[in-house]
């Protein structure tokens, strides 16, 4: 195959593609924190992605990396690296992305007591919330700039810790890609509800997921090519539809 | 018939775990009296004066006072010991405050009287000790002998009945000695009823009513100075005075 | 005998209210007695009272459930324990490193030749940094900037430098404690040394630092029941040590109990080493005094 | 005047080896500014070194553009500031309330009454607990923990649950520093107050307590040093304060810089503060010794 | 004309910051002699004893050793120290370590002696001062005399060739004087050139060769026992007698 050599010398371990993922990673983008399983969103475009550069799947290992370890600066221990990473200019200038594989939606959650209390899916009734985020992902700039909420918003290392605040009380609402949205709501909050989205292209910055490598990986590429045959061929978009809830219901904020 | 003691010991008895350190002591200290206790060091002077203070309690035996019980295990010891002045032999003044504090301290707190009442009364004690200039002193701004003197102004401030004086002299250099012996023999003079264990065997000898020879835990010989120090009668005595004089 | 009248501290009323002559031993024995009582009886009122009162609230189903679950705890004990060994292996390789860095850096700020100055500066400065800056951020610093310097794989391994960063900042607590041992030996050692003819490096290794590091025994215990509890801190630069566990697992299950078997690990280590460390402090305090 | 042939320390080789007579004072001054210059040269030498050989490291550019960005430090640096303000209100809030409460658990341990031993018991449970979890599993475990039981909005607030945290864990600390004050107050004292017939409370209050807390103020600073930098650990529940704002930046712009410009703050209030510490306890030791 | 003395200082002066202490000081020392400083407390006895040992550098004069000027500010302290024992007036023993290993320290480092070699002559020492049975025990398992004796023994294995001793019975109780001062005596005995600050007038008067009379900083008077404890001549060392005999 053409794109199996166009890895050839390129990646860590010669014939061997090195993928990195978080650890825990989260349903529904690994099912069961086992990606070599293949379950999942992000394990299946993995595997789509290798499959598409000529790697076997038995020829792929995986590694676990933090956020942190992934933006590190120096030699990185993986090819590339997906674990719902936006893509941003700022980052841009430390590391490599692909073109996006997934363009997510960003929904909102709040509990059932806070819909009780009279919230509405519109710009001017999020306002009043008090709101939470995951400290690392791009929801705290697009909660401070698109909602521009009345208190200042309050961040935790985690999507769990970003739930538990509202179990407690301590938050209103959070921002989450909708498929993790979906998750939450339906099966680990008791009373979880999702209030609704915003569109992804209607967005001020858009959440493009691109898989991550380090700067001037030539790799980068194979990927992108690999990523844009699989567009081309639908398969992405079956991936897709095959591990991602889709979200009909789901009201869009004005 | 001679009046009531003020102070009677009935075979008092103190043990520090197994180590019996006060084995029986009878001994009674009337009023206006001064008594020594004298005895080697180890001997149990300063224990048998910390259980008349109440800092210790008795293990059998009793200690009345004006003939009352002081010693029962279930009477609260604080207002008896406001009646019992204690000096002790290193000073402990509170060094946090001034000579005048460390006086003030107890009857403003035990007594509840106001400051603007005590003032004039503890400034006329100062007086009476010579120390008026040194009121707003520290104690680290006090000689030796100054220390020991305003720890006695701070006893007497609780206007006590009994005075129990702890070798008050032996932390002092020599020529500070006198001075404060010479307040003891002004407490006497005005009739204050005292107990003292002391090394200085020349003071015993001048100033006591009656010298106690203590030796292990026990009141060996007692007596009228004269007695003690010229005919002792017990070998033991004799054998602690030829060492010390 | 004849009575006398004065009462003033009330003893007479409060003889009057007493049961006569009483076994001094009998009473204490008695008294002891009723303190013991009094004190279980305290006790367990308060045990019940927070058992009782604490499931009135509101929402301590939920917490119990996502705190304190049974089944939760179970099953994430024996991985949090296996976690918990990668504690005990970067404590045991830190300590010694930190106990010998420690006393470099003591040394250093103890240097007196003027040659030396820069040594000294060096470990002022040292000192201050790694006091001054917290654990957790040196650990960033270091973990993800050193292997950035174009290392190896081998050599970019998380738990080298996750355990330097602990080494760094921890030795600069310990050379504090060091010197201050080095500093309360006396002088006249010092002196008695030189008198006999003894180099100035001679009465340091032999006169001056073994009484030194006895002194200061207890002190750097402290230091080392901290680094016990710090060490949870390398797991934010990757190593999935007892803390990084637990969060894993609380991130699975959606449930804090984990955390509290953390704890529970913890306390297990730590309070039997304070204790110790106390119990060391005031034997030397006793001696002292 | 004879001279000795004995030369067995060398001294005749010795001093014919050196200058013939000269003045001690001109001699010590000029031995003075040669150490000076040693100490300088070697200094500069050092520092010259590190400056030329870092930069030679493969990766050097790239960690400097991670770690050492000016552009980036220049941008976050106002809302670090700005976050920092955070830590400082905690800290002025949680340090007076660890004074009190640390304080109290330290005289519940204190408590003689035998009525009063369920308070020795808790005091000592509470300290052998908060001083065996890391801080950071406390905050966890009281910041989510408490407010689940259903408290309203306002009583859920991070900064309330953090700051009970960082007190409860802080307590144990200063309570151990206090308790050690009040034991190194010589029982002497405890006699003279009481032979003045004063109570228990009364000689706590006004005889030991000054004197011990008075004592322990230097060791008691660095708890409180060591406070201002855990104040960092309240950003794990929620409230965006330095380090928690670090992070975001570092996020968002994939930049450890801002991590560098955080220990900077903190740098720039710790060092002083210890520094303080220092002279403090050092003067006091020179005040004992 | 005399033989050379072993120590002679000539015109040592030093300050402590601004404080003169020692203001011009000469004094010869001849071999076997034993020189006794008296003089009261803070007059400089124990601050020139530390200047000759080199402790302390001198700010001006000299000190010469056998004639050669030992006090010259490039000369290595250390191989002079091992010439000049000292012994303090609290011991200093070391506490870590017991008997033989505080006397064994200092001969195995300087002079680089295995300790085979060393252990019988240490052996001999200890046999010598009478603490043969003391070699194992700890500094805080000593009486105060026998810890004074091993001091002295710690300085002698050296085998210096001048020993000074500051006040080396001041810290120890009145029955253990003796056994040190009679040390003192048996070294002088075999020939040992001895200087000694001391308190113990009555030893300074039977055993010293030389009383040298130290007020504030200078030797006001020196001359044999005789002469001094006798006849004075001078006013201040007559007041100092008056006060200390
Ligand atoms: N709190 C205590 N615990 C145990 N033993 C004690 C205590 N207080 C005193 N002793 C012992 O009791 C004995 C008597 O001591 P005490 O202080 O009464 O003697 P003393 O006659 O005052 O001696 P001195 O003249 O040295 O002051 C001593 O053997 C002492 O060690
Ligand atoms: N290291 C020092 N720094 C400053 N002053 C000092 C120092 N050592 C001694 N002095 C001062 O020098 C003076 C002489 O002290 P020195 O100890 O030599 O007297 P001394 O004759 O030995 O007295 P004593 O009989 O009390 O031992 C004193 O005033 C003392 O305070
Ligand atoms: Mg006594
Ligand atoms: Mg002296």
């Amino acid at each position: 195959q053409a794109a199996g050599e166009c890895a050839t010398g390129k990646t860590l371990e010669e014939g061997v593609l090195t993928i990195a993922t978080g650890n825990p990673a989260y349903f529904p983008w690994v099912i069961d924190n086992e990606p070599a399983g293949g379950k999942g969103f992000e394990a299946a475009v993995a595997y789509a992605v290798a499959a598409q550069m000529g790697f076997e799947a038995e020829k792929v290992e995986w590694t676990s990396s933090s956020f942190d370890q992934a933006i590190q600066p120096g030699q990185k221990n993986f090819d590339f690296n997906l674990q719902q990473f936006s893509i941003t200019e700022d980052r841009e200038k430390i590391v490599d992305f692909s073109i996006p594989y997934y363009t997510s939606a960003l929904a909102v959650i709040v509990r059932q007591p806070t819909i009780d209390a009279g919230v509405q899916p519109t710009l001017e009734s999020l306002k009043s919330l008090t709101w939470g985020a995951d400290a690392n992902t791009t929801a705290t700039p697009v909660i401070q700039e698109l909602i521009a909420p009345e208190s200042d918003p309050l961040l935790y290392d985690d999507t769990i810790n970003v739930i538990e605040a509202m179990n407690a009380n301590q938050i209103d609402a959070t921002l989450l890609d909708l498929p993790v949205a979906l998750y939450q709501a339906g099966a680990v909050m008791n009373d979880g509800v999702v209030l609704g989205q915003f569109a992804a292209d209607e967005s001020t910055s858009p959440d493009h997921f691109g898989l991550l490598m380090e700067e001037g990986n030539p790799i980068k590429a194979c990927v992108d090519a690999a990523l844009t045959a699989l567009i081309d061929s639908g398969e992405l978009a079956q991936i897709e539809a095959q591990w991602l809830q889709q979200a009909t219901d789901v009201p869009m904020i004005r | 018939m001679r009046p009531q003691p003020k102070i009677e010991l009935n075979d008092v008895r103190k043990s520090f775990g197994d180590l019996e350190v006060i084995k029986g002591v009878n001994l009674s200290v009337h009023r206006g009296e001064l008594v020594c206790l004298i005895g080697s060091s180890g001997s149990g002077k300063s224990t048998l004066l910390r259980c008349l203070n109440l800092l210790e309690p008795i293990d059998e035996g009793e200690i009345l006072l004006d003939g009352y019980d002081i010693s029962h295990p279930m009477l609260d010891p604080q207002p008896i010991r406001q009646r019992i002045g204690l000096v002790f032999q290193s000073f402990n003044l509170f060094p946090h405050m001034n000579a005048f504090e460390n006086v003030m301290l107890a009857p403003r707190l035990n007594k509840k009287i106001s400051r603007a009442v005590l003032t004039p009364k503890i400034e006329a004690l100062f007086e009476r000790f010579e120390l008026k200039d040194r009121m707003t002193h520290y104690p680290d701004q006090l000689s030796g002998g100054q220390q020991q003197r305003v720890a006695i102004v701070r006893a007497m401030a609780m206007e006590p009945e009994i005075m129990l004086f702890d070798e008050i002299t032996s932390a002092l250099d020599p020529e500070l000695v006198s001075e404060v012996l010479d307040v003891v023999r002004q407490l006497k003079s005005e009739g204050m009823t005292l107990v003292l264990a002391t090394h200085e065997m020349n003071f015993a000898r001048d100033a006591a009513d009656k010298v106690c020879f203590l030796d292990k835990g026990v009141i060996v010989e007692e007596g009228t100075p004269d007695q003690i120090f010229q005919n002792p009668s017990e070998p033991r005595t004799r054998a602690f005075l030829r060492s010390v004089l | 005998m004849s009575r006398n009248t004065t009462d003033k501290t009330g003893i007479v009323a409060a003889q009057a209210a007493l049961p006569a002559k009483i076994s001094r031993t009998a009473y204490n024995a008695q008294k002891k007695r009723r303190s013991l009582m009094i004190a279980s009886a305290s006790t367990l009122t308060v045990v019940a009272l927070i058992y009782v009162l604490v499931p009135l609230a509101p929402g301590w189903e939920r917490v119990k459930n996502s705190f304190f679950n049974w089944e939760v705890l179970v099953r994430t004990f024996p991985k949090l324990l296996d976690a918990f060994l990668i504690d005990v292996m970067i404590f045991a390789w830190c300590a010694p490193a930190i106990a010998i860095w420690g006393l470099v850096i003591a040394l250093c700020r103890d240097a007196r030749s003027p040659a030396l100055f820069p040594l000294r500066v060096f470990a002022t400065v040292y000192n201050d940094v790694f006091r001054g800056v917290p654990v957790i951020l040196v650990i960033y610093l270091i973990g993800f900037g050193i292997p950035g310097l174009g290392l190896s794989r081998t050599w970019s391994n998380p738990y080298i430098w996750g355990s330097l960063a602990l080494i760094l900042s921890y030795s600069a607590y310990v050379a504090e404690v060091y010197r201050a041992g080095i500093e309360s030996i006396h002088e006249s050692q010092r002196s008695a040394a030189k008198s006999l003819g003894l180099s100035h490096w001679h009465t340091m290794r032999h006169v001056i630092l073994p009484q030194a590091i006895r002194r200061v025994v207890p002190a750097n215990m402290n230091n080392f029941i901290s680094l016990q509890k710090d060490v949870a801190l390398v797991s934010f630069i990757g190593p999935v040590e007892l803390l990084r566990q637990a969060g894993v697992e609380k991130s699975l299950l959606a449930n804090f109990t984990p955390y509290v078997g953390a704890a529970i690990i913890f306390l297990s280590v730590t309070i039997p080493a304070t204790r110790f460390a106390d119990h060391l402090i005031a034997r030397q305090n006793r001696e002292r005094g």
